[in-house]
């Protein structure tokens, strides 16, 4: 295989891959071509050497230290708030909780918000197409306060089917939550209708943007969801970065979450009182590094522009679609890359996905085999698995190209 | 690494003609896993007599690694006495770790899958059946526990 | 000032303090004399590097790949595990859950524990000298289940006082938390005696290693603990780096605490089950490249040898509280540096702490003022705050002596 | 930076002989409020007269900064109308922010806080008095949310 690395339309790959040292891997004598982003994104030096400039100059507790390198940890820390809050378009950085990423994200809301606010009877309506993490923390939550879970179904085509919304979304509905790109068909559901109709029944909306985020400009303002969820780990940022955007009088009302230091005003023996927005919500030493170092990657993406990082993304996954549809694969999900993103999820021909995953693996090829998360969709497609590649600022189209190739390896092994 | 280091002939011709792939009313243990990383399936039925595995057959989805390993632990299993069942689990969870050197005598086809212990992963697939049927054997019946409403 | 960087007695800290890049930093003109690893600890470049090595290398989600890099990404993060549970003497892998520190591990317990085990009038045994982390989510646990908080009160030379244990422990109690190092007195419960005693009455028993682990050599066999928290930042490692030790058949007992991807086993639309423990409290994208790097922490740690790295804190210490005392400090915890921590809190003269550490830090000097997080100490010995030095591996003799120096100073801006 | 940009002459009086530092039993608002990284504490007293400002009193313990700043505000407020009260507090606040280039005819004493800018951390000790303050114009007591047992 060949890679040229040349400029696609709308970035200039070949420069990015150099800042990608991750690329330069073999695997066995081929060169890495990766595509699992949708599970977790490379990362450029710039963000590796944010995270060790962090511990080599600055490393001090946030928020707790009178001197000048608690200073500076505190001020940096701050400032990767501002960021992220700008970057989404959010009002005011105390909008912003930082996280783990999305799963931490989904579950403070259903701990924070729903077990607070949620009686018996009441509904949160998700999707068919919700990852796990946008699911299990609901029936949690359910489970503890007699709520009722409810489904928007999917459509052959790996569309939401909204045909039945109206007695799906009603006055009993609390919540939607939905996700704002699946993760396992590329569906963009309707984000901005969504949250019309949600509000116009009094419902609050949760988008869940770990991989919407990474990929599309977004604003929550535009949007007007309630809550967004972000994972740093997918748009560049270090493993265990992320956050929450939330409307601000939502975080006032919530309840308390992690207890501990610095989220609290006052300590009692009995209670205690919590400190303001978004302090309420990080208990203890938080992932400092991680989130200054996510300011990086955000820095990294405003500087490509996340409408051409969508314009190249457009272009990889409708190249890829053509292709894979070329040579007989069945595609999971919408075939518009318009209304898509880069996550495809396919069949080739009888090969089990884990067998095609090890056998491209071979290739130096790195797809993901499974369910995603996503057992829901497995099961409406009737499914066990799917294989799925997913693209990134880095990715070429002489690497869609060798996905296609080394699945005729794939059929020699196994003779379909 | 290379390929046919995993998908030897003899895996491919169970994956593609799996013995013993049945449902089995007799049976009188059953017992049903899934890997969740993936989502393969096993539900292992085993006809015991005494201290006798009479019959073993099985149910499932999944990759040819996860359905050829099912099939040929049928065959290996069926018609010896228990403690040489557990005898053969214990082998072949040791081919898997990549402790013991398999014995072809002992596991016969078996053997062919000890090329997947280059593949970590995939080493979770090998060993599914295996681990459905020690937990039909110890009685169990594969409920994992979780979140119900009430 | 000038800092001669001896061989100690344990351990060789001119060797030691090369590895720490963060060490080679000035404040203004003078070295950087950093007193504030109890509140998180310096990265040697091993650690650095080991994160940096891990996103350079081998980044991929763990868990969820067949490809390279994921095979790669998931045996370094579980050989982290590995290290982990082998530091604290754990008799199993599957004891450790990974987590972002303490104050995550705690309210796993109190959320995925004690939510389900504790009835109305059931009581938490704590002590007045616990870290906020160790006592607001268990007061936000008594809140929801009926529990009672008793607290276990204090000498006035810092030391738990145990004289009423029999009427504070008893079949009432579920559970005894309890720290095992006081990050403002520095003192060292005796946990072997607690455990005992806890045990005799049917409680468990959950210590917060937050510096006992960094400090002291572990073994929670002999401690006997239930519940052990870490957190990865004060002991060489990066933030968002830490974990929770349990017995085995706790974590399995345990409601599962956050829901989302990988910890799961099946999910259907109203209901989901487990994953296998650790993993069931592992959802969603874990802090991968963070533990990794912990794992090589560990490393340096076991390297120095945990023995020495305690006789070299009881030197500092024990010469700090000499000297301290000498210029007419008063000291907070007890005096014997056998039996506690490297962690001093002080008043000196009637300078408040917060205006002493801003004059110390133009001499370079960081160390932290106020109430650590520890309100319940304050009130206890009436101050509002207090200044407070703390050591690790790389402080010297000669950085106790900067300090003492500068007081001099502050006694000169305030004239007291 | 230097020391005595910021532990300047005015703040160590204000500090050792605080003014107006008082219980105030015929205040008509009240306020406490706490730094929660440090302990610091103050309660102000305000007696209110229409749209004046008659007295303000404050109690409260911290650092030099904490104290001498409400020791210097509250001779600063005392006395004036409600609007200056206000436009006061904003000037305050800006040049704390380092916005505002502070004049010394407005804030008199108050200005040697300047040197507080250059360590931003202490700014909230600055300012405390001054949150408090506005929290009791508006009505507040100082009361935050928190978990108490039912
Ligand atoms: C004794 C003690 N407990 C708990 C904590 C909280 O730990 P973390 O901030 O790592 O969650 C700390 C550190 O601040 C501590 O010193
Ligand atoms: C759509 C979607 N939601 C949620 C998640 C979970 O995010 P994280 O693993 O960052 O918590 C993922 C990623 O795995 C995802 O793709």
């Amino acid at each position: 295989m060949s890679v040229t690395r040349e400029r696609s339309g709308a970035l200039d790959v070949a420069r990015i891959r150099a800042d990608f040292p991750v690329l330069e891997r073999t695997v066995g004598d081929k060169p890495l071509v990766y595509l699992d982003s949708a599970a977790t994104s490379q990362k450029p030096r710039q963000v590796i050497e944010a995270e060790a400039d962090f511990y080599a100059h600055h490393n001090a507790n946030a928020h707790r230290g009178i001197y000048l390198l608690a200073e500076e940890a505190t001020a940096m820390y701050e400032e990767a708030r501002a960021k992220l809050a700008r970057f989404i378009g959010a009002p005011d950085p105390a909008c912003v909780v930082f996280t783990r990423g999305t799963t931490e994200s989904v579950n403070l809301v259903a701990y924070a918000w729903a077990r607070r606010e949620l009686r018996e009877g009441d509904e949160i309506l998700l999707t068919e197409m919700e990852h796990h993490s946008n699911i299990v923390p609901w029936q949690l939550a359910a489970r503890d306060t007699g709520a009722i879970l409810r489904y928007i179904p999917l459509t052959d085509d790996g569309l939401l089917d909204l045909s039945d919304l109206g007695s799906l979304l009603t006055e009993r509905t609390k919540l939607l939550a939905v996700t704002g790109m699946s993760n396992s068909l590329g569906t963009l559901p309707p984000i901005r209708e969504l949250t019309r109709a949600a509000h116009a029944v009094g419902a609050l909306v949760l988008v869940d943007g770990a991989q919407l985020v990474p990929h599309v400009p977004v604003d929550v303002t535009e949007l007007d969801c309630d809550f967004l969820t972000i994972s740093g780990h997918k748009m560049l940022g270090p493993t265990a970065s992320g956050g929450l955007y939330a409307k601000r009088e939502l975080l006032e009302r919530m309840d308390a979450f992690l207890g501990g230091g610095h989220m609290i005003d006052e300590v009692f023996h009995d209670h205690a009182t919590w400190n303001v927005v978004p302090y309420k919500f990080e208990a203890g030493t938080m992932n400092i590094a991680q989130e200054v170092a996510l300011g990086a990657a955000i820095d990294y993406l405003e500087a490509l522009g996340m409408d051409n990082v969508r314009a190249h993304e457009i272009e990889l996954t409708g190249y890829a679609l053509e292709r894979l549809r070329e040579v007989g694969a069945r595609i999971f999900g919408p075939l518009d890359p318009g209304i898509r993103g880069g996550a495809i999820s396919f069949w080739y021909k009888d090969v089990h996905p884990h067998d095609l995953a090890t056998i491209l693996n071979e290739e130096g090829i790195a797809i993901r085999a499974g369910h995603h998360c996503t057992q829901l969709v497995m099961r409406r497609y009737g499914v066990p698995a799917t294989a799925r590649a997913s693209f990134y600022v880095y990715n070429t189209v002489e690497e869609v190209d060798a996905l296609v190739e080394a699945l005729a390896k794939a059929e020699a092994v196994f003779g379909v | 690494m290379a390929l046919d280091d995993i998908y030897k002939e003899v895996i491919l011709d169970h994956y593609k003609n799996p013995r013993n792939k049945r449902e089995m009313p007799e049976a009188t243990l059953r017992c049903s896993r899934n890997n969740p990383l993936c989502g393969d399936e096993i539900t292992v039925f085993v006809l015991t007599e005494g201290e006798k595995v009479q019959e073993v057959a099985f149910l499932g989805q999944g990759c040819s690694i996860s359905q050829s390993s099912a099939s040929m632990m049928t065959e290996a299993v069926s018609g010896r006495p228990l403690e040489e069942v557990h005898r053969l689990i214990r082998e072949f969870r040791g081919m898997m770790a990549g402790d013991v050197d398999p014995s072809e005598e002992e596991l016969g086809d078996l053997v062919a899958l000890r090329g997947v212990v280059k593949y970590p992963i995939r080493i979770k697939c090998a060993v599914l059946a295996w681990d459905v049927l020690q937990e039909a054997l110890e009685g169990g019946t594969g409920e994992a526990t979780g979140a119900r409403p009430h």
